[in-house]
């Protein structure tokens, strides 16, 4: 498998007060083409950081290559769906948010669209929710129709910031499948934040636990055969792996 | 509908008291009419005085120089948002520019393009494209971040961006700087007109008002006055408001 | 017109016309209204503007965009001492001018203490006619500079009929208007230095047009001519013509037109004893001119 | 610093081509001088004309003037979010006397206020207090509910929720319109004492405009524009950008 | 026990269309002094409609009654932690978020005002981010200074929209005790609105579980004693119960 991602030596420091620390420091990961990389990691480790680096919404000190490219500015290679409840534009109707990143990259033909919109929004569930502004959705409502706009892009790497936090169990199950499907079908690469240890099980191919400053706890493949669920085998000892670490990492600070 | 009535009892009220002060006699009738004869002056001066052709005139000239204002600030405002460096200069310009009164430049506006209608447009545009470049500049610069991010995501670049994310989420800047632009250009067209003077062109609303106060006409300035007060009231709630339902209101962004 | 580098050019059939508002233009109004240029130079392009002041005059006269004008005599000779490109072509008028008051102790302008006086504007022909008076009664051109307030005409009257100033230098047909009012009184001051019929209102015309075009120069002061003999001979008409953009009857104008002191003539008068004036006083930035030559062209007659 | 620089070396090429120009002699030396005329009439002014005497008066009436203004601007714009009667009236208001010129207000002014600096001050409040209310309502309207709602969950009402809340979450509108607000005092100020001006009191700045105007010394004009230009650019990066700096930017609210 | 809370027909519609469905359709609803009631329910099904009428920031048909009298606006005894990652004050430090609720309610104390922002920050993990503006703090931790915010103020009705949703596990075990502890300290009622079972589970003494149109489908207490875990007795069937009635109200869609 070829290597989409390669990160060397990443540190990334705000600079917005004199004595500000390294939130990232001298952070190095390859990710290859077609990982689900799961993040999980402390609030405030840098986690949302590290993914918005990549995503090239940050400067940064080191080296972020993408296929081999230098990361300098955001690309439509890498969707990212933000942890905010705000990302939709406001001035847009659901199926809108959904049709003008489409649009935008090169998709004109109007049934195409449509097409493309209704499929969307009934894989989240809000196929009667196409002409509502998002200021008339509920939380979970707004982050389900920030999905679907990402996943309609069908990019090569899905950057996603805890999308599913907000989601009642069966909605986030059915997503989790969802994903799971596309990235399969698309063959795309999936770096996905999450607090939820299942969650990361589920879904992930490749598991991070990232802790202060960025600094890499645990790394490795997540071999348990997929459909994962909590009776497969090899689940609780992985599951307790993590949560002993996460512990860990509490207890540290 | 209940904002409505609200306003049409304060306007009854202030025209009973306009004539309550009246009627004591305060102050001299020819700085302050009656109702009546203001009145009598709207009526004759859209009769007799061809008050409706001063008007349109400066409808058109206001009509055009709002236009050039608007395109010309959008224009520069948007480069400055793509470009650093021209953000620095543009900056520059608008501070200093936006303290230069429409009078001052008249002497170099005469100059440079003569007497006629360009000048008096010039100085219309001179009036608008500042202030209304300041209000389109900090609405760009405090669109929030994400929306940013979230066309820069999705591949908006340079004009596209400010298009597609800037203008629509600094839209309620936008509408402030509009409704500003709007009676400055009134504001610079009117005094220019009573200041400067008329061209071969054509006459508008303010020369009507120097004529009128030339002559000592007092209700014949209110009368004008109420035209334009009419004529606001009409883009204010026939125009603005119906923008702004349509837009920063339905989208949630304004209430 | 646009800018000055034309200026040269101008010797097409365009003309561009720049007069102030008020009876003190009267002819002007007249050679609009008969086109009188027209019948002088055939097929004559002329643009009429209505501007409200000198110094737009001026400057518009310094772009090359104005060929002909009317402006009091104080912008003419500070425009022309000043490099503007333009001398006087004809006399237009004199006007009544005087000091109101609605202070019936103020009789001359040694009771003036710190009274407010309303004129104009500080440098204008009015400022100038006070300052005359002042040197001579009071002994000082700028004795009362401190006194001024300038605002326009009609707001000049509206305060002095409001009690905002006591005094106020004005010209026709706000003397007529405030002299009927109640309690308002003339104080006596200007008659001895700027007796009745010295110029008021003078044309100028660019040394472009006359030089370039003499033809089309000397249609314009014929024009001068029949208009002020017009307003001479034929005031009713004129007064009918005139009363509409005045906004009284005729009869009112007519007998405006009348007055002794509303002086309709081509001929110039007290001219360089204004400019010797200003000069001495300090109401010019430049040299003040050597010789009424510096002022009009050569057809000009007057002192 | 880098801003900076741009902007230097943009004023420095301005400089230069407005002296080629003036080599050119493209324009009538009396209207466009060079640049060493212009220095010459300011260093002159300065030396000479007592154009700090003019200028400092001009700046104390000024700051009258933006006090009376901005304090009055946010007194009814906070009234009409508190009362929705006040506002509907208000916004009536605003919208109809924004409209209406200074000059045109003159002999008003005059007879209410007599001839001393309060009718200057009255025309300069004026001219800045219904922009400076249109941008302060757009802004507490264009408010975030969430913080409106964060306000009135811990306990704040009425002027505590708008002290609390509105003002500082608008902050982005209020700053830009007391950025429109003093760029229209400066220039209501300037064409007043153009128009309407007492020798006894004080002048100010547009007084000297005023003369040199009339003496066709266009230098002279330029001169105390370029007075102008440099108090512009003193407040404009010495005192809003430091605001903004500290505020604004610091909460991460505007870039 | 008292009666706290009483709603009684409580309907709910945003009127924003001409046809716009009811939201909350004739709600009933009794909460008790002292209840820690946990609402679970799909995402879009009216939880935060819910409590935001309760908050009074919604008109709304039918009564709500707090302490016996009609909720009309918002009040200081019922303080409301949002959903939204966006609630603090941009303007104001991590630490200024904290203390200008207090003032305004009287405690000008500057000592105590100190004391009571540390003791919170440090509840919340935040000891260090006092002078932080929030704009320079990750999602969870922003919302972590909110919670901090409601219970500083010490309220007695403590309304909840998903608090802990973007917290990692460890955080949000901390807080669950936390805020069990000044619950039972205090004697407050808090109304939780989360999408975990296990967490309903954990706090809740009384579970309700939200259908379409704000349908009450369950609404039963919690007894399970605490502290609750996994292992307790009869958590399995109760995790059962809800789970089942969460994949039933999915499949009715
Ligand atoms: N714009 C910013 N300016 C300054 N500091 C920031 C900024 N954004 C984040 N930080 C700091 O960087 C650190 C990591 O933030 P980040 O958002 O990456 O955390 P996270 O791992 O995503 O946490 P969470 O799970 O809570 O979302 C935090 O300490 C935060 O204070
Ligand atoms: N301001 C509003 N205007 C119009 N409709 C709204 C508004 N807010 C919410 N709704 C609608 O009300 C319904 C319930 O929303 P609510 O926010 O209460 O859901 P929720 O149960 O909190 O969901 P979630 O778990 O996703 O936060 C949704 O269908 C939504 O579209
Ligand atoms: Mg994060
Ligand atoms: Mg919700």
């Amino acid at each position: 498998m070829s290597k989409i991602l390669e990160i060397s030596g990443l540190t990334k420091n705000y600079h917005d007060a004199p004595d500000s620390e390294d939130i990232l420091k001298n952070l190095n990961l390859t990710v290859n083409e077609g990982d689900f990389l799961c993040i999980l990691g402390p609030s405030g480790c840098g986690k949302t950081t590290l993914i918005r680096c990549i995503a090239g919404f940050e400067e940064y000190e080191g080296m972020i290559k993408v296929d081999g490219k230098k990361v300098e500015k955001p690309g439509i290679d890498r969707i990212m769906v933000f942890q905010d409840f705000n990302q939709l534009f406001p001035w847009k109707t659901v199926r809108k948010n959904i049709q003008y990143p489409l649009k935008i990259n090169g998709i004109t033909d109007k049934a195409e669209l449509d097409r493309i919109a209704r499929e969307h929004l009934e894989l989240v569930g809000l196929s009667e929710y196409g002409d509502f502004y998002p200021h008339q959705l509920s939380g979970g409502m707004k982050q389900r129709v920030a999905i679907a706009k990402g996943l309609a892009l069908n990019p090569k790497i899905i950057l996603m910031d805890e999308p599913f936090a907000s989601l009642d169990a069966m909605t986030r199950n059915k997503l989790q499948e969802e994903l799971w499907r596309i990235k399969e079908k698309e063959n795309a690469t999936v770096i996905f934040i999450t607090h939820n240890i299942q969650e990361a099980l589920v879904l992930g191919t490749r598991i991070l636990l990232l802790s202060k400053q960025g600094k890499i706890k645990i790394d490795m493949e997540n071999n348990v055969a997929k459909p994962v669920t909590p009776a497969s085998e090899g689940y609780g000892e992985m599951w307790k792996k993590f949560n002993d670490a996460l512990w860990e990492e509490d207890e540290e600070n | 509908m209940k904002e409505a009535r609200t306003q049409i009892i304060f306007v009854v009220c202030f025209l009973v008291v306009w004539q309550i002060v009246y009627q004591m006699q305060a102050f001299n009738e020819l700085v302050f009419p009656s109702l009546k004869d203001i009145g009598q002056s709207f009526i004759d001066g859209f009769r007799e005085d061809s008050l409706m052709t001063y008007t349109m005139y400066s409808m058109s000239l206001i009509l055009k120089g709002l236009a050039i204002g608007i395109i010309l600030a959008f224009i520069f405002s948007s480069i400055a948002v793509v470009s650093k460096t021209f953000q620095a200069i543009y900056h520059l310009i608008v501070s200093v520019c936006d303290l230069l009164p429409g009078v001052a430049l008249l002497p170099l506006a005469i100059v440079w393009f003569g007497i006629g209608e360009i000048t008096t447009i010039f100085i219309v545009v001179h009036s608008i494209i500042w202030p209304m470049s300041r209000s389109i500049m900090d609405g760009y610069n405090s669109v929030s971040k994400i929306y940013i991010e979230g066309g820069r995501n999705i591949g908006l670049r340079g004009f596209n961006l400010v298009k597609g994310v800037y203008l629509p989420a600094a839209f309620t800047h936008v509408l402030s700087g509009m409704r500003v632009g709007w009676a400055r250009a009134w504001r610079a067209l009117i005094s220019i007109e009573m200041i400067f003077g008329t061209t071969g062109a054509g006459a508008g609303i303010g020369w009507f008002i120097f004529m009128k106060r030339t002559n000592v006409d007092i209700a014949g300035v209110f009368a004008a006055l109420i035209v334009i007060m009419i004529i606001g009231i009409i883009i204010e709630y026939g125009l603005f408001h119906t923008i702004e339902r349509n837009t920063v209101k339905k989208w949630g962004m304004a209430r | 017109a646009c800018g000055g580098s034309d200026s040269g050019s101008k010797k097409d059939n365009k003309l561009t016309i720049a007069y102030q508002y008020g009876m003190a233009y009267a002819p002007l109004q007249v050679m609009k209204e008969q086109k009188l240029i027209e019948k002088y130079y055939d097929g004559v392009e002329i643009e009429w503007s209505v501007l409200n002041s000198g110094s737009a005059i001026n400057e518009g006269f310094a772009g090359g965009s104005i060929d002909v004008g009317a402006v009091g005599v104080g912008p003419a000779i500070t425009g022309i001492t000043s490099g503007v490109p333009y001398k006087i072509c004809s006399n237009v008028s004199a006007q009544p001018h005087k000091v109101m008051t609605n202070n019936p102790n103020i009789k001359s302008l040694k009771d003036i203490k710190d009274e407010k006086i309303a004129l104009v504007n500080i440098g204008s022909f009015q400022h100038i006619v006070l300052a005359m008076a002042a040197k001579e009664q009071l002994g000082d051109a700028h004795a009362l500079d401190t006194n001024i307030v300038a605002m326009s005409h009609p707001d000049g009257m509206s305060s002095l009929l409001s009690g905002s100033v006591e005094c106020q230098l004005t010209t026709s047909p706000y003397v007529f208007k405030e002299a009927a009012e109640k309690g308002i009184s003339e104080v006596n001051a200007l008659e001895s230095v700027w007796p009745s019929g010295n110029s008021f209102i003078v044309a100028v015309a660019s040394t472009s047009l006359q030089k370039d075009n003499p033809e089309l120069y000397d249609a314009v002061v014929k024009a001068f001519a029949d208009a002020i003999d017009y307003l001479n001979n034929n005031t009713k008409e004129a007064a009918e013509m005139l009363c509409e953009a005045e906004n009284v009857d005729a009869a009112t104008m007519e007998k405006w037109l009348k007055d002794k002191d509303c002086v309709y003539s081509t001929e110039t008068k007290g001219l360089m004893d204004f400019a010797n004036f200003m000069s001495e006083n300090d109401f010019l930035e430049n040299d003040g001119p050597k010789d009424i030559s510096d002022l009009v062209f050569d057809n000009v007659k007057g002192n």
